[in-house]
């Protein structure tokens, strides 16, 4: 839920920003890497493997096979049911949001093949307030679940969401159990739903759908759990142990099937997929 | 401890009491006054009542001396047993549950647990769950599908419970399994709001097909606390949170997130618990009455169409 | 399994045996109980609260009520399927056991009413081979488990077993299985199980039917796990903590629903007998 | 490291390679004489295995070089992907299990998982799994319930591991249920004894609509050394307590425990892992299609009246 505080830092990080620069920095190692060299290296540090963040668009690339991807999210637009005000108005903020972004909300996706599975991609964008989860993510999700059982489509998702939207209180919280129920869909379709853990995926993200998945992949590094390092911090007043919440702790905690380097997430999901889905498959 | 806004009822009540003592040792008739007093005293309580701001219900939901699920389990059931342990790893007494017989029907229940002292408190860990607490909350859910019988959640929580030992045995985790495996019961499924509904640790047993709560309890999506120290980066903004959060009976009743207010006895269900739990009673009997003759496909059916149509859009 | 060193201890603890002392010294805080005393008082020792081994009989009496007990096991006899010698051939073990507990093994029980909820009450004998899982065992168990559920009775099975009995190789083995599935039919006609463990219930019972009871109760201080404390220290190489696979530490860790005095142990079992039965229950 | 009683063959192997090499190096005509050699290996292999004690199976049962679980994914399965951890707690290196394809039909597994050398053993725990295991088989036997896929068990434990840690969550308890949980199974399921057998640990994952055994595998109550240190107190007994045990693949099938052996090549598995795989590969796909077509009741029905019919008494 710490959100807010949480997209204000993004613009310094990696990935989505617009800024022309020629030369990255890297946050972990410090090494400088050409602009053009890291995003053909799907950003992720050449030198220590540090994953930056990447706009929705790079993993929609990275996962549908060519030219099949056809956007099915982008109908449904959020609203004020709270009159919520705190350092501006709801409204505005969510303006401003959709002006970065181009979309209504945190999420995009819609149909695709992947490796030839008949699937339903789905993306959080960590880049509108911070992923968080209002009535359209929830809507979305709800959506992307139903699609895929009606048309007896794989569910992937990918993830990253600083938790439920405080803005539209407790109707964000009534997604966690919508987006959950609506999973059902698939599952009764005995359809496989896939999802890939990015950073960070915290709050009721976590606690909904995103930990229902069959398959539970986590890229490198990412910080997964429910509350927020802070929140735990504060409760036991010590610090937290190294690598706490972050994907190699919780594969060794049983949480999560693998951790998979993005430069190896669209043959680590295809591979799964392929054995998962239960219809034909096209070798593609 | 009093809160703030009692005062004036309590300090009118302690009057009262004072007189009737007079009257009493010296044998004087002060009925009139007595009276008088007493109309006052009601019109007083009903008055601040009315105006009641959102963070003075966060409050109230808080009061010590409100029921909790162990004292709704002794008002309103003829018996009960508690179940206890995961049957795993722990016994999370945050969590209590079990079987029970409500007007002579079997039930089973589950609900957080605070404490009435301190020391009490520090044992329930103020009804914050670790995953053992949901994993016990699935077990009696386990139970009741196999039993047939319905099943009661009563929350009362600040949030699940956001610490190391927590998060390293995956809170998360079971939480999403716990919402997921009571929107599967196979049986009528009645949730109630007692007090504090705090976030995804309140929801992982709010998968009600009636979701009820009582008057002064409240509901978020975060604390007022909490969200007040995101977006004022100061927890004592608390009282501004509150009331944006919407987070009382009313407003979330017309949010569509509960379906039914437990009305509370003048001055809260903390001054009245008897009558808070009589009422409260007679919401559960009709809400499972409405619900009886469900088969557990209409069940499930029913449970999907209102948690699927809740939250707020527009199309195209 | 490390059946046979306890067996051989039996002979010197309380409750089965024969000798007609007066006085009894509790092994745990040494005082001297009369006998007569320590009888009424069910074998809980009045000074300490610690709890003899008590023969079955005495556990139909204080849980069936008066009246109420017909017994059903004693219809199967144990075989020699392995051709098993020790220190001395399986039959000729058998045949001391049988003498000396006049049944043909491990186990006791039949129909009976507890607080007037029709029941089939089971209770394993430890003094027969150390309570072993064998054939009949299993046999007695999933009997009894069918007859429950022909008959619409509550299932309580009251434990004491070192393990699976060695002497029937697999076939003992397989009575975890066997067991464990009949208990399905009891469960299909949402009819209750209720176990009470008592000391020691290790291995094979422990690892099966004892632990998939609705309400597991346990005695205070049995013993109860699937390896023996023996085994363990051999395995870790150091000693075990202080109460380690006692009663109290299996509530702490969530195995067990409660840890109930023997002089408690009826009401307990009916409280609990009275809310799990669908059925109408007379008041009793 | 050779077992004691193949040193015979070995021996004789190792002198058939020098002669070929000289042969080879010498550019000599040796055919007759390597012919004869070979023939006379063939002879002492087959007697020296037709002979072999119960003792003598169990150490073969734990060579090293015999296949594992994942050596049978990677040798007979076309694809698989493993999934990892309880989802829970841990992730128990012990157990194994992911989806599979067979001949081209899906399936799920799951098995034992022992290392190769001493540093794998131990990260393995030497097959030896702690309740987390029980937990990820159970997580593959839910999946292969929902997505109605076929499910093998590949049984290769000393036993389920007695220690502390496994006790103190309930290693019992994760057993008890495991079993009741695959008793369920809505699918076809087929185990396989592989190597070792060892009592509860593996009866977890072996309640098979048909039980298989592998030609040197061993599947019993208790390892021959703790009842050897049992009943002789002496675990050097253990030859003994492997004859009385009963606990070989042919015993086994006479006791009605197993359906099936899996005939091993001449000098074992781990001599010949692929011919040990292909007829295990072969019996699994006989073995499916005897099951082919039968619904969750029937398959239940099926386990049912296996396992009940299990045990030596007689009546009156
Ligand atoms: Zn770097
Ligand atoms: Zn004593």
């Amino acid at each position: 839920m710490a959100l807010d505080r949480l997209f204000r830092r993004r613009r310094t990080r990696g990935g989505g920003r617009e800024v022309p620069e020629l030369w990255v920095r890297c946050p972990r190692c410090d090494a400088q890497v050409y602009k053009r060299d890291l995003e053909q290296n799907l950003w992720v540090c050449p030198e220590c493997g540090y994953h930056h963040r990447v706009p929705v668009e790079t993993y929609v690339a990275v996962l549908a096979d060519p030219d099949s991807f056809e956007p099915t999210t982008g109908k449904v637009r959020p609203t004020d049911p709270l009159g919520f005000v705190d350092t501006e108005p709801y409204p505005e903020r969510l303006a401003r949001y959709q002006q970065k972004t181009g979309r209504p909300d945190a999420i995009y996706g819609g149909r695709a093949t992947i490796g030839g599975v008949p699937s339903v991609l789905l993306v959080m964008d960590y880049a509108f307030a911070g992923g968080s989860m209002g009535s359209v993510v929830g809507e979305e999700i709800a959506r992307g679940a139903e699609l895929a059982a009606a048309e007896n489509r794989a569910l992937v998702i990918v993830t990253a969401s600083g938790g439920a939207r405080m803005q539209e209180g407790a109707l964000s919280l009534m997604q966690m159990a919508k987006t959950t129920m609506a999973l059902d869909l698939v599952f009764a379709k005995r359809l496989p739903y896939l999802a890939v853990l990015t950073d960070p995926t915290t709050g009721g993200v976590t606690a909904s759908f995103a930990t229902l998945a069959d398959v539970i992949l986590a890229e490198p590094g990412a910080l997964i759990g429910f509350a927020g390092p802070r929140v735990i911090k504060q409760t036991i007043r010590q610090d937290l142990p190294e690598g706490f919440q972050r994907s190699e702790f919780l594969k060794k905690q049983g949480l999560v099937d693998e951790v998979v380097d993005r430069r190896r997430l669209r043959e680590t999901v295809v591979r799964f997929l392929r054995l998962l889905y239960p219809g034909e498959v096209d070798a593609a | 401890m009093p809160l703030e806004f009692e005062r004036p009822i309590l300090e009118l009540e302690e009057k009262i009491r004072a007189l009737e003592t007079t009257a009493r040792e010296q044998n004087l008739d002060l009925s009139e006054e007595i009276g008088l007093l007493k109309e006052k005293l009601a019109r007083l309580e009903r008055e601040i009542f009315a105006g009641l701001t959102p963070w003075q219900r966060v409050q109230l939901a808080r009061a010590s001396g409100r029921p909790t699920t162990l004292d709704v389990a002794q008002g309103i059931f003829e018996e009960y047993v508690e179940l206890k342990g995961d049957r795993a790893f722990a016994d999370d007494p945050a969590v209590v549950g079990g079987v029970a017989r409500l007007e002579g029907r079997r039930v089973v229940f589950v609900g957080h647990q605070k404490g009435k002292t301190t020391k009490e408190n520090i044992a329930r860990n103020f009804g914050m769950p670790h995953p053992e607490g949901y994993r016990k909350a699935m077990r009696l859910m386990e139970l009741a599908d196999r039993e047939g019988l319905p099943f009661l959640a009563f929350i009362d929580t600040p949030g699940a419970y956001p610490g190391i030992s927590a998060e390293e045995r995956g809170q998360a985790w079971i939480i999403a399994r716990s919402i997921q495996r009571m929107s599967r019961l196979r049986v009528p499924a009645v949730a109630v709001i007692l007090g504090e509904g705090g976030s995804g640790g309140a929801l992982a047993i709010g998968v009600g097909n009636r979701v009820l709560i009582m008057e002064n309890a409240w509901y978020s999506v975060i604390s007022p606390e909490s969200c007040a120290a995101i977006l004022w980066h100061d927890a004592k903004e608390a009282e501004r949170a509150a009331a944006a959060l919407k987070l009382t009976a009313r407003d979330l009743l017309s949010l569509g997130v509960v379906d039914r207010i437990v009305p509370e006895p003048g001055g809260g269900a903390h001054r009245n618990p008897e009558a808070a739990l009589a009422e409260l009673k007679r919401a559960l009997l009709e809400s499972l009455e409405e619900l009886d003759g469900l088969d557990p496909e209409a069940l499930w059916q029913d449970r999907y169409r209102k948690f699927r149509g809740i939250g707020a859009f527009e199309e195209g």
